[in-house]
C-alpha cells in the first residue's frame, strides 16, 4: 500500500516535470547547464521502471531499491542528492508501519537532513533546499498539530511556491549557479522549481 | 540541432563502442556500467588512476585512458556526472592493491558522486580535486572554482608519477601541487547544443563572446563584443597571472573548445607567446590542441602551469594513450 | 564572422609564427616566402617530400612535417594554392641530392602552380597527385576528382618509405598507388567561413547538410535534409566503395572537417565499422580526428584505403612531427 | 610610355574590380570558393605597388617582371595562369617598339596561348578563356582589318561580354566549378566575369 504511494507519486511527479519541461529547462539553460530536467525525469523514469520489481516489497526495501537505482541513473548533482533522500528515507523510523502524516514528516526531514550532509548547502543557498527545508519543517509542524490532509497539503505547495520564489534575488554558494555570482540574481533556481512542481503534483494526486 | 548522431540518447552508447573498436589496442570499454580502462586492466602495485565526469568534453576522459595517464575513465551522459556504480566497478577492474585516486573536476555533481564512491569502495582511496578556471573569483561561491582543461595536465604528469610507482600519498600532494601551480581562462565565440537538450546552450549575438566560459556552457565573466584576439588574450592571460602569479618556466595549453580551427589555435598561442615574452615567463613545455572540449563550441581556453623540475620529468615522461603520445 | 584573430590579412602569418613556436623542436619556419621545414632541413641521400597547399585545413600539411612524412611544406593564403616560388625556396632548403617528390591535391590551381615550381626547381622532382574524393562523378569534368583526406595517408606512408631510403622513382609509384586504393567522401553539416570573405562560404538551412562537400566549402551531391548518422555513412560508404571496390583489409579515416566534437567523430566510426563488419571488411587500421579541415566547418570525412602487407608496414613506421606520431 | 599603360590599365582593371566586388564574389561563392575577388584584387595591387620599380623598364622588362611577381602573389587557380600570360607577352615579337593595334593583339594572343597551354582548357570549358579566347581573335581580326580604335575597343567589348555571358549555361571542365557537374548551370563563372569586368575598364580608360 505505502510502496503503491512511492509508485502513484513518482507517476504524478513525472507527468509534473514534463507539464513543466520548458521552465525548467530554461531555469537550468540561464543558470546552469541544462539538462536538470533530462536528469529529473530520466529519475521518475526509473522509479516507474522499477515499479514491478518492488512489487512485494516493504517501504523500506522499496525505498532502498529506489535509492539504488536513482544513484546509478540520474548522475550530475541532483543524483547523489536524490538518492540520498531515499536512502535515508529508507531508514526513517517506523517506515514499514502504516504510513501516517507524521510518517512522511519524518521520512521527509530525514530525506532532506540527508541531502544537506551531502551537499553541504542549507537555506538561503539558492538550491532545491530552500524548497525541501521550508516544506520538511511544515510538514512536520502540521503532523505535530493533527492539522487535516488537505490543509496540510495546502501549506505545503503555498511553502514549496514561497520557497522557489525565494531563490529568485538569491546568488548561489553551492551548484553551478554559484559559478554566476551576482548573474544569477533574478533566475529562480532550477533545482528548486522541480522541487515546487514535484510536491505541487504529489500533494494534488494524493 | 545537427549532429553526426542516430538518436540523442544512443549518443554516450554508440561513440563509446565506436571508441572501443579505434583503440581496441589500448583500452577495454564497457557499456553496463559505462567505462573505460586501460587494456588488461590493473598493474599489481601500481595506484589506480580514475577519472571521470560528463561527457561532451572529448578526448577527455577515456582519451587520456593508457599507459603513462589515466588507468580508468567513467563517461557519463553528456554534461552529467558519471555515477558511483560506473566509478567502483571501473575502480575495481584497475585495482592494482596500492589504492585508488580518484581526480575530479570540482562541480558539485561530480564531487558528490565520486564521493559515494570512495566511500562505497573497499581499500585505500584518494582524491585530487581540479580547479583551474579562474573566470569566477572563489569568493562569491562556497563551491570553490571550476575544473577544466587543467585536469589534463594533472592527469598526465600524475599518471607518469604513478606509472614509475610513486605511492598514493605523494601522488595525492603532486596533483594537488600541479593543480595549484595551474590557472585557466577561457572564452566562447558560439555555445554548444547538448544533444538531449536539442538547441544551444545559451544565445550569442552576431559579435558577441563570453569571456569566462565554462566548459559546460557556464556563463563567465561577462558577456562582451568580439575584440582583436590579441586584446582577447591578454585579459586572459592577466586573469590568470593574478591569480597563480607565474614566474620562470611554464607550460601552456592553447586548448580548443571543439569548433575552433587550429589555425585560429596557434594564432592564439602566438598571443600568448607575445606576452610571455613580454613579462620574462619561458615556455618551456606546450601543447596545442582540442583536449578539454566543450562539443563544438567556438573559442578556446589558456592554461599555464608554472613548472618545476619534476613537474618537467614527468610532463616529458612517455605516454600512450589514444590522445596524447610521445 | 567571429573568429579568433587579430585581421584577416595577418591571419597566416601570425598562425604560422605560433606554429613554429609551439613545435620549435621540430620544424623551421619561413615568413618570407612562406614555408615550414623539418628542424635541420634536408637528410642527404633521402627523397625530400614537399607538399602545400592553402591554408585552412590544418594540420594539414605544416602539421604533418618531421621524421617519417613530409620535408617540407607550403602554405598558401587560406583555400589559395601557395606560389612557385615558396615550393622552391622549401624544396631546396630540404633537398638531400636525390630528388624532391610533391604530393599536391589535385585542383586546378596547386597542380599548376606546383608545375611551374617542378619546371622551374635545378634537379630531379616527381609529383602525387592525390584525388580520393569520390563525391564528383569523374566523367563530367576533365580536371579529374578532387584531393582530399586521402593525402594525409599518402604522406604518411610515402614519408615513411622515404625515410627508409627508397628512390624517387619507387615513392613516387607507392603514393599514386595508395592514392588509386584510397576513396573519400564528405558531408558537411555547417559552412566554413574564410577569414578574408568574412562571412560563410555557403548557406544551409537548419535542417539541411550537403552530402560529398569539398574541403573548401564546394558543392557536393547533393543539398538534402540531416538524416540519422547511419543512414549518411552508408550513403557515403556505399559511394566509396563503388569506386574503390575494398576487400580484405583496410585502413579507415574518419576525419573532422574542424567543427565536429569528437563525440561525433567516433560515433561515425563507430557507423563505418558496422557497415564494414556486414560486408566483410577488416578495419587493420584507423585515424580518428581532424586532419584534414575545412576552418570551423562541421561534418566529417571517411576515407577507405585498401592496405597491403608494404602500407601497413609503412604506416605503422614511427612518425614524429606535430599531429601525427607513433 | 607603354610601361605606363600596363600600369594606367591595372589601376583601371583593380577600380573595376572594386567596383564588382559582390557580384564577383558571389559568383565564386556560388561555384567555387569565393576567393576569385580576393586573388585578383591581389594581381592589381601587386602590379600597382610594383610601379615604382618598373619606371624606365622596357615593356619586355616590365611585362616579365610583373609575370613574376604575380606568379608569387596571387597563388590558386588565376595566379599561374595570369603571370603565365604576363610572361608570354614580356616575349612577344616587336613588344619594345612603339605599341600598335597589332602589338596589343599579338600580345593578347601570345597572353592568352600561354593560358590555355598552362591550364589545358579551351574554348566552352566555362573559365575565363571564353572570354579571353574570343577578344584575342577580334583583336586580331580587328587589327588585321585596320578597324579604328574606338570601334574595335566597342567590339572587344561586346565580344567579352559575350563571351562571359556563354558561360552561364555552360557545365565546367576545368577548375572548382567541374566539380559541380550539372549544378554549375546558370551561374556564370567568376574568371570569365573578372576577365569581362577589366578588359572593359581597361577600353574604357584608353
Ligand atoms: N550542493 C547542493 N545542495 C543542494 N542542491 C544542490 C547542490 N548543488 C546543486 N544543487 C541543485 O541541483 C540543481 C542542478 O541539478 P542538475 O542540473 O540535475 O545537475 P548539474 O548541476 O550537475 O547539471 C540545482 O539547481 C540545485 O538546486
Ligand atoms: N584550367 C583553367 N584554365 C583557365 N581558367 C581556369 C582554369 N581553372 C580555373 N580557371 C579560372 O579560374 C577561376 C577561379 O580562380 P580563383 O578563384 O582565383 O582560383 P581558385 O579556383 O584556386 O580559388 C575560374 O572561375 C576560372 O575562370
Ligand atoms: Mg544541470
Ligand atoms: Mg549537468
Ligand atoms: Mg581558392
Ligand atoms: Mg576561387
Amino acid at each position: 500500500m505505502s510502496t503503491e504511494t512511492i509508485i502513484k507519486a513518482a507517476e504524478a511527479a513525472r507527468a509534473a516535470i514534463v507539464a513543466n519541461e520548458s521552465e525548467i529547462e530554461h531555469l537550468d539553460r540561464a543558470i546552469g547547464d541544462g539538462d536538470h530536467f533530462i536528469n529529473i525525469r530520466r529519475g521518475a523514469d526509473t522509479i516507474i521502471a522499477l515499479a514491478p520489481e518492488l512489487d512485494g516489497k516493504t517501504p523500506s526495501e522499496a525505498l532502498k531499491a529506489i535509492a539504488m537505482k536513482l544513484m546509478s541513473t540520474i548522475g550530475g548533482a541532483s543524483g547523489p542528492l536524490i538518492s540520498s533522500f531515499f536512502l535515508a528515507a529508507s531508514k526513517t523510523e517506523g517506515i514499514d508501519a502504516p504510513w501516517t502524516a507524521e510518517t512522511v514528516a519524518r521520512l521527509t526531514e530525514d530525506g532532506v537532513a540527508a541531502i544537506q550532509k551531502r551537499g553541504k548547502a542549507g537555506l538561503g543557498h539558492k538550491t532545491m533546499l530552500d524548497v525541501l527545508i521550508p516544506v520538511a519543517e511544515a510538514l512536520k509542524a502540521g503532523a505535530a498539530a493533527g492539522e487535516d490532509a488537505a490543509a496540510l497539503g495546502a501549506r505545503v505547495v503555498e511553502t514549496a511556491a514561497a520557497g522557489k520564489d525565494s531563490t529568485r534575488d538569491l546568488t548561489a554558494h553551492y551548484g553551478r549557479a554559484a559559478f554566476l555570482g551576482e548573474r544569477a540574481i533574478g533566475t529562480v533556481d532550477p533545482g528548486a522549481m522541480s522541487s515546487y512542481v514535484i510536491i505541487r503534483a504529489i500533494v494534488e494526486a494524493r | 540541432m545537427k549532429k553526426l548522431i542516430n538518436a540523442a540518447d544512443a549518443v554516450l552508447a554508440e561513440s563509446l563502442a565506436g571508441f572501443g573498436k579505434a583503440h581496441a589496442d589500448l583500452v577495454e570499454v564497457s557499456q553496463e556500467p559505462r567505462y573505460v580502462i586501460r587494456r588488461g586492466g590493473g598493474r599489481p602495485g601500481k595506484v589506480a588512476l580514475v577519472s571521470g565526469g560528463g561527457s561532451g568534453h572529448e578526448p577527455m576522459h577515456a582519451g587520456f585512458v593508457g599507459t603513462g595517464m589515466l588507468d580508468a575513465a567513467c563517461p557519463g551522459e553528456v554534461f552529467t556526472s558519471p555515477t558511483p556504480d560506473q566509478m567502483i566497478v571501473a575502480a575495481e577492474a584497475v585495482d592494482g592493491g596500492a589504492g585508488t585516486l580518484f581526480i575530479v573536476k570540482n562541480y558539485a555533481g561530480d564531487v558528490m558522486n565520486f564521493e559515494m564512491a570512495a566511500e562505497m569502495l573497499d581499500g585505500e582511496s584518494a582524491t585530487i580535486l581540479t580547479n583551474d578556471d579562474v573566470a569566477v573569483e572563489s569568493s562569491t561561491h562556497s563551491q570553490g572554482r571550476r575544473g577544466v582543461a587543467a585536469t589534463v595536465i594533472v592527469e598526465k604528469i600524475v599518471g607518469a608519477a604513478a606509472e614509475r610507482g610513486d605511492d598514493l600519498a605523494a601522488l595525492k600532494a603532486l596533483g594537488d601541487r600541479v593543480n595549484a601551480a595551474s590557472g585557466t581562462m577561457g572564452v566562447a565565440l558560439s555555445s554548444c547544443t547538448v544533444p538531449a537538450a536539442g538547441r544551444p546552450t545559451f544565445d550569442l549575438g552576431p559579435d558577441e563572446i563570453e569571456m569566462g566560459v565554462g566548459i559546460h556552457g557556464e556563463p563567465g565573466r561577462r558577456r562582451e563584443t568580439i575584440r582583436p584576439v590579441d586584446a582577447l588574450v591578454e585579459d586572459m592571460f592577466r586573469a590568470i597571472q593574478k591569480e597563480i602569479a607565474p614566474e620562470g618556466e611554464v607550460l601552456l595549453l592553447v586548448n580548443g573548445m571543439g569548433g575552433t580551427p587550429l589555425l585560429e589555435l596557434y594564432l592564439v598561442y602566438e598571443a600568448v607567446a607575445k606576452l610571455c615574452a613580454k613579462e620574462g615567463l619561458t615556455i618551456a613545455r606546450s601543447l596545442v590542441g582540442n583536449y578539454c572540449t566543450s562539443l563544438e563550441m567556438q573559442g578556446c581556453s589558456v592554461t599555464l602551469t608554472k613548472l618545476d623540475a619534476e613537474m618537467k620529468t614527468l610532463w616529458d615522461a612517455p605516454v600512450h594513450t589514444a590522445a596524447l603520445r610521445w
